[in-house]
């Protein structure tokens, strides 16, 4: 087994919830509850979940950007990140010390439109992170761009345009080439395909694979799209309402869900075959709920057919499962 | 991106192939929006042209040629005063050997006027040329017939104040001041303004909470009445009036940055920076701010009008600026006594009217450019 | 013009919605971006038609001309025909078009947040809808309004009458759309991406909530607009799919999913990761992008992006035609006569 | 919602805190203020009974000739004497129970003096806002719907005029050319009501004839007149200075009415409400119009603070004794305990109304009633 390069172990995000006359702290929310994971340097993992799972919290945790964003964010556990001079853990990095770090991890955003400055040109974004983290000439800048925007598929002469003269796709490939300048060996990829067309989608994963291979980087690949997240990791974790339900590899995950909710989750992906019908599904009853309502015990018990007295007690620790994975359910 | 409604605003299909910047693309706009750019440009024009207006209208000759040698009575003067250059400050009446009717000698300030009317009989071949308008803004005609406020006439168009002073020469003077104050208000207020609003908005917490609080603490101080009290303690004068419109308003400002600032603060390039490693500062300057002046833009010209209405207003009250600076609110308050004399009234407010009326226009322009309502109707 | 009939074995004598040649041309600053040009398609009763396509193909603006909301200005229906039974809906006056829309065909939208008026109850904003087109008291309204809210599956519908949008979830609110396109039994419910705002799991619930209400309450048609290939091929009879403002190929969804003709749709279809297929293998990639409306290419449309290109794909465009079977294809390569390449 | 407004309330009181604070800090240091202005009608008693005094170096020190124990117990009237923050606690102390002090220069209690012109200056501002709401809103609407059109064209033109035309100025151009006599004299030049039968408008002369309006020494007794002539005589005299006021809000108001309204017009329940097949009237007026008012709601609040900061202007060139000439006229004779008082009223009165504001807000706003 590779060596790892991230470790995230016991992360715990809790923001604060706000409220009465002296607006003092009434509650909180655990956005992220207990949650540990290994990324091994040159793989890619996939962090699956739907809206408001906490998966972005995690992503935005580990490059250490969610206290400089969030108000009242309390984070606990840690995120060791083995580094070319030992592990070191990034999460009570103040900024400066961090700094040292920001090279090797970067980031890639969901939304191609809002990720990139409006009033900056495309050369200015990719070389942003080259100024702060090099001392290279403006020259040697001007040439690092210039071929990094050739390696993900666009003009040099690109360059001199700004992020409104793009299509989103092609948005998303300056978002891709600023998070590669400066060589890192993780990216933290947060919904990198969701808010691109079909067509296009699979030219970006594409390109994030030949970047894998080429750089040896390693992804944390955040999404929703069970396919798409099937199809470019090595190993999935499935997040439900702050909590990892279930992890293995891709394909043991995708193919033999052991938890319920991973099971429901993936029976609803519509297939686009010939053929396809929605009679054998998982019907599940139930909305999602808010995490300021979150159940106690499983989070999933509200809407889970296996649900029984005692999953309202505790929340399952994660099990090994016969196909591999581990899963948060003793019942299956 | 799902939605397949076409776009309609330009910035998404750009159809030159120069690459034109948000703020380059409004610019482009606005220049399509004829009335504002046109009065825009007629705005920029005068205030340009306001400084020359003491070779255009002015009691001081542009040129005297007076046995051989050439003077410019009127430049000097204008170096002297605004610059502090140059020698004289002003002519004797005895550099020209000037006299009265009576063929004293004349002593103070030449009056050159006079001198051309006396150059001519004397047909020496000495000269004086005047400026358009031979009349200075703090210059008394006492010996026009009748008492001041004189009405309009055909030698004073606009007739004349309570101290028989020209009222066209002493609007267009303060034309050049009521732009010149405006803007240099504009530009402290929102340095202020721009500081406070970023650091409010861009650390929040703490910082913003107490922030807020000392903010609204100072937007509830009524204005007039601190600007009364200093300016008839300190002495009115232009750089204390500058001062305390400044310091009034940069409050409103504030509210408006630090809101572009949470909003900005929460988009993902921000994030990006954050995650780059950058600083504070090249993240507020450089990433943020750059982002967050639209709306303080589009407030611009408005916030232009507004002061200049309360330098008028401030005269008007009599706490504004110093008295002999020509002023349109200073002829107001003369016509308050005696509200017959209808020319101090309309003639001041007609100049402020066709001044703010510029600049409104190229305030709706510059609002349009920025945010073009585009109004679809549905049915 | 070939008319595009419904697949003809079961097809009915006459479908319940005709689009002829339909065109809606946008006014931009640069000139006219024409959104959809020459559409034409059948919906007949009882069925659920996809209309599947990227950003800027047109789908939607196909879907609000049919109820007229095309924003004018700067949209106008330019061209073309929409007939409901024999019924131009384009010759309608205002006021007949008004007695169409939410009674005869009924819409909802993508994002069921916004689509909400934010400031009145959900109670008021469902019971409007039946006022507008039954003549009834208000508190008859009100009853049909719970009756349809418990139909959606809001539980407890009636105490929550008063409650506004934001105090129900993404789904709930979906589903409250869902009973106030529903309440006047309207014959076609056009969803215009109606499960994008959310999420797989609640997704699935919506989708299965309009086919069982189609299915047991009013057996409407279901025009279901959508970019999701998946989404289609489960819920639908047909689909149309659309490039650049043009279908480029209808068919039933047997057809399009298993035996997909154009380039274009073929492309679409490969490029997604597949369910059962291998992990490791690269992806099929459409070349380029999506071209902006305002500059489509001459001749075909799919042509910038196309694998089989010929010179005859740039200059002319090619004319939709029956391939066998109601499935109708926009491909010079697909014509009788012309050897396609092999794919 | 409770806790939110108890919230509000009580943020109130650290912004009126350092409001007065401030306010009461520049009094305090400022030169000329009520003890030099006592010393010096000291001075001059003693000039006119006779006696001599060394005028010129008075004109820099008023203290020079006062002897100490006299000047210390003129400071100690004004709480000079003590440290700042103690003469500040001990006004604070009276303004708690209403004790605005007393005037220096009316000798009157500061709190009879605004109580008698505050609701002068009420009616007034507030008729003015009330007619720029009635006339605005519409308007505003028009404008949102005939977008484009020449009506929009040919009404922008008010509105720019609105813009750069303040209210007093606008009421000196009105008082040269309709009352000053120069062209015409069809309104007065000032006051609320006629003062002498010769005042009021012929119309109602027309009604209540001069005896009837006159007790038994000839003397004019508005109170006597009747109703309508009542009505017609305020209305006189209330006519140009409510149009000022009217004019200081109407084109921000109009503009703001507008946007906002085209705005929602583009939002997407609108093409929900019109796919569910609703006349347009009823998308407008109802759906778009309710969230249109937000904005204009909020401004509702503030109008108490708009009329109180625009008041000065237009009383004073109107005449109108109301708060707002009360608190200029302190001002500009250093009746500082005046210019204290009117300062509390008007700030607490605006920081309610910014309250009131937040409270229409949430009552039109459902989203913001449940936060």
């Amino acid at each position: 087994m590779a060596s790892p390069l991230l470790e995230v172990k016991n992360l715990v995000v809790r923001y604060a919830i706000w409220g009465g006359i002296l607006r003092h702290k009434v509650g909180e929310i655990r956005a992220v509850d207990d949650i540990s994971l290994t990324i091994d340097a040159g793989e890619t993992v996939g962090l699956v979940g739907e809206s408001g799972c906490g998966k972005t919290t995690v992503a935005k945790a580990i490059c250490n950007i969610l206290k400089a964003t969030a108000p009242g964010v309390i984070e606990q556990g840690e995120v060791i990140f083995h580094s070319a001079n030992g592990p070191v853990n990034l999460l009570p990095l103040g900024r400066a010390e961090m700094r040292a770090h920001r090279a090797d991890i970067q980031m890639i955003f969901q939304d191609p439109f809002a990720s990139l400055n409006p009033r900056m040109t495309v050369r200015e974004i990719v070389e942003r992170p080259l100024i702060v983290h090099t001392d290279k000439s403006r020259k040697a800048r001007r040439q690092i761009v210039d071929s990094l925007l050739e390696r993900v598929g666009l003009q040099p002469a690109d360059a001199t345009r700004y992020p409104h003269e793009f299509s989103g796709g092609q948005r998303q490939r300056v978002g891709i080439a600023r998070a590669l300048s400066v060589h890192p060996k993780l990216i933290i990829a947060d919904e990198p395909v969701s808010a691109l067309d079909v067509s296009v989608q699979s030219q970006v994963i594409n390109l994030l694979r030949e970047l894998q291979s080429e750089f040896g980087l390693a992804y944390l690949f955040v999404a929703h799209d069970l396919s798409v997240v099937h199809h470019i990791s090595d190993r999935i974790a499935v997040m439900y309402l702050g909590n990892l339900v279930e992890t293995g590899d891709s394909e043991a995950v995708y193919r033999h869900p052991s938890h319920p909710y991973s099971q429901a989750l993936i029976s609803a992906v519509p297939h686009p075959v010939a053929g396809s019908s929605r009679e054998d599904r998982i019907k599940l009853t139930g909305e999602i709920p808010t995490p300021v309502n979150k159940p106690s015990g499983c989070p999933f018990r509200t809407r889970c057919w296996l649900a029984r007295e005692e999953c309202e007690q505790s929340l399952p620790p994660l099990q090994q499962k016969e196909s591999g994975q581990l899963a948060a359910c003793p019942w299956v | 991106m799902t939605s397949s409604t076409p776009k309609t605003d330009d910035e998404t299909h750009a159809s030159d192939h120069r690459s034109l910047s948000p703020l380059q693309l409004r610019g482009k706009r606005f220049r399509r929006l004829k009335r504002g750019y046109y009065s825009f440009v007629l705005l920029v024009s005068f205030y340009a042209l306001s400084f020359f207006l003491p070779l255009l209208m002015n009691h001081r000759a542009i040129l005297v040629q007076y046995n051989g040698n050439f003077y410019f009575p009127a430049m000097a003067s204008y170096l002297h005063d605004t610059f502090s250059l140059g020698q004289e400050k002003v002519y004797l009446a005895k550099t020209f050997d000037q006299t009265n009717r009576s063929g004293r000698p004349l002593f103070g300030e030449a009056n050159y006027r006079e001198l051309q009317l006396s150059f001519a009989e004397k047909g020496s071949g000495d000269f004086v040329i005047m400026p358009v308008i031979p009349y200075g803004p703090n210059e008394s005609f006492l010996d026009l017939p009748g008492t001041p406020p004189h009405s309009p006439s055909r030698i004073h168009w606009m007739g004349t104040d309570d101290r028989a002073r020209d009222v066209m020469v002493r609007l267009t003077y303060g034309f050049r001041i009521s732009i010149t104050f405006a803007l240099l208000v504009t530009v402290v207020g929102y340095t202020i303004g721009i500081v406070v609003g970023a650091v409010l908005g861009y650390f929040g917490r703490w910082v913003d909470i107490v922030g807020q609080r000392f903010v609204e603490i100072w937007g509830n101080i009524p204005f007039l009445y601190t600007v009364i009290i200093l300016a008839s303690i300190l002495g009115p004068s232009f750089g204390l009036l500058t001062i305390i419109l400044a310091g009034f308003s940069w409050v409103s400002i504030t509210y408006y940055l630090r809101g572009e600032f949470y909003r900005e603060k929460s988009k993902d390039y921000v994030a990006a920076a954050i995650a780059t490693g950058e600083g504070h500062l090249t993240i507020i300057l450089r990433h943020i701010l750059p982002n967050a002046l639209t709306p303080i833009i589009t407030f611009a010209p408005f916030a232009i009008v507004s002061l200049i209405i309360s330098l008028v207003s401030l005269d008007f009250l009599g706490y504004g600026l110093p008295a002999p600076t020509p002023s349109w609110g200073e002829l107001l308050k003369q016509a308050k006594v005696n509200l017959r004399v209808w020319h101090l009234v309309v003639f001041p407010l007609g100049a402020m009217f066709v001044t703010l009326q510029l600049v409104v226009f190229i305030g709706e322009a510059v609002r349009e450019a920025f945010d073009p309502k585009v109004q679809s109707r549905l049915r | 013009m070939a008319s595009i009939h419904h697949s003809a074995d079961n097809a009915p004598p006459r479908p319940l919605l005709q689009v002829r040649d339909l065109e809606v041309a946008f006014r931009v600053e640069h000139g006219l971006a024409r959104a959809v040009d020459g559409v034409s398609f059948d919906l007949a009763a009882g069925e659920v038609l996809g209309i599947v396509g990227e950003s800027g193909s047109g789908k939607s603006v196909t879907a609000l001309s049919i109820l007229r909301l095309i924003p004018d200005p700067p949209g106008k229906i330019s061209k073309g025909q929409i007939l409901l039974d024999d019924l131009d809906l384009l010759s309608l006056t205002y006021d007949q078009m008004r007695q169409i829309r939410g009674n005869e065909i009924a819409m909802i939208f993508q994002e069921p947040m916004t689509a909400l008026n934010p400031v009145f109850s959900i109670g008021m904003q469902v019971r409007e809808a039946v006022l507008t087109h039954a003549k009834i008291s208000k508190a008859e309204a009100t009853d049909r309004a719970v009756g349809m809210l418990e139909k959606v599956g809001i539980p407890s519908a009636r105490r929550r009458l008063h409650d506004y949008p934001h105090q129900f979830s993404g789904g709930m609110r979906q589903r409250v759309m869902i009973a106030m396109a529903l309440v006047c039994h309207p014959r076609i419910l056009i969803a215009d991406e109606p499960t994008t705002a959310l999420d797989v799991t609640t997704q699935s619930q919506i989708l299965d909530l309009m086919l069982e209400l189609k299915h047991h309450e009013s057996d409407a048609s279901i025009i279901l607009i959508t970019h999701d290939l998946g989404v289609v091929a489960e819920t639908c009879d047909r689909a149309v799919v659309m490039y650049g403002g043009k279908i480029q190929e209808v068919g039933t969804v047997q057809q399009i999913f298993a035996d997909a003709k154009h380039p274009y749709t073929e492309g679409l279809l490969a490029s997604l990761p597949a369910m059962a297929g291998p992990r490791d293998e690269q992806l099929y990639t459409i070349p380029g992008n999506v071209p902006s409306i305002m500059d489509m290419p001459s001749g075909c449309r799919f042509c910038t992006r196309c694998e089989h290109v010929t010179d005859r794909c740039r200059q002319e465009e090619p004319a939709l035609h029956e391939i066998g079977d109601g499935q109708f294809v926009r491909c010079h390569l697909l014509e009788p006569g012309s050897k396609p390449d092999s794919g | 919602m409770t806790t939110y407004f108890v919230r509000r309330l009580l943020l109130m009181i650290p912004t009126f805190l350092g409001v007065t604070m401030i306010a009461f800090a520049i009094t305090r240091v400022v030169p000329g203020g009520p003890l030099e202005r006592e010393i010096m009608q000291l001075r001059l008693g003693g000039v006119t009974s006779g006696e001599s005094g060394s005028g010129s170096s008075s004109v820099f020190d008023p203290t020079a000739d006062m002897s100490s124990e006299a000047l210390e117990q003129l400071r100690k009237n004004f709480d000079l004497d003590k440290p700042g923050y103690v003469a500040y606690f001990l006004w604070l102390k009276k303004i708690a129970v209403l004790d605005l002090g007393e005037s220096y220069l009316k000798r009157e209690p500061v709190w009879n003096l605004i109580v008698h012109r505050l609701p002068i200056s009420l009616t007034f501002g507030l008729s003015g806002f009330l007619l720029a709401y009635l006339i605005s809103i519409p308007l505003g609407i028009l404008k949102a719907l005939r977008h484009g059109t020449a009506f929009d064209f040919i009404s922008s033109t008010l509105v720019f005029i609105g813009y750069s035309i303040p209210g007093w100025a606008l009421g000196a151009l009105l008082l040269v050319f309709l009352a000053s006599g120069r062209f015409y004299d069809v309104f007065p030049l000032g006051n609320i009501k006629s003062s002498s039968y010769d005042d009021i408008p012929s119309l109602a002369k027309s009604i209540d004839d001069v005896d009837n309006v006159s007790d038994e020494f000839g003397t004019f007794e508005w109170e006597r007149l009747s109703f309508v002539s009542k009505v017609i005589d305020r209305v006189y005299h209330m006519f140009l200075p409510v149009v000022c006021y009217m004019m200081s809000m109407f084109a921000a108001l109009t503009i703001l009415t507008k946007n906002s309204l085209i705005d929602n017009l583009g939002q997407d329940y609108v093409r929900t409400a019109f796919a569910k097949g609703i006349s347009p009237a009823r998308v407008i007026l109802l759906h778009t119009l309710r969230n249109s008012l937000i904005p204009l709601a909020t401004g509702l609040g503030h109008a108490i603070s708009v009329v109180m900061a625009g008041s000065y202007l237009i009383e004073w060139v109107f005449n109108i004794d109301g708060i707002g000439y009360l608190g200029f006229t302190s001002i500009q004779q250093r009746d500082y305990t005046v210019v204290l008082g009117v300062l509390v009223v008007n700030t607490i009165l605006t920081l309610l109304g910014n309250i009131l504001s937040d409270f229409l807000y949430a009552m039109i706003d459902p989203r913001i009633r449940f936060e």
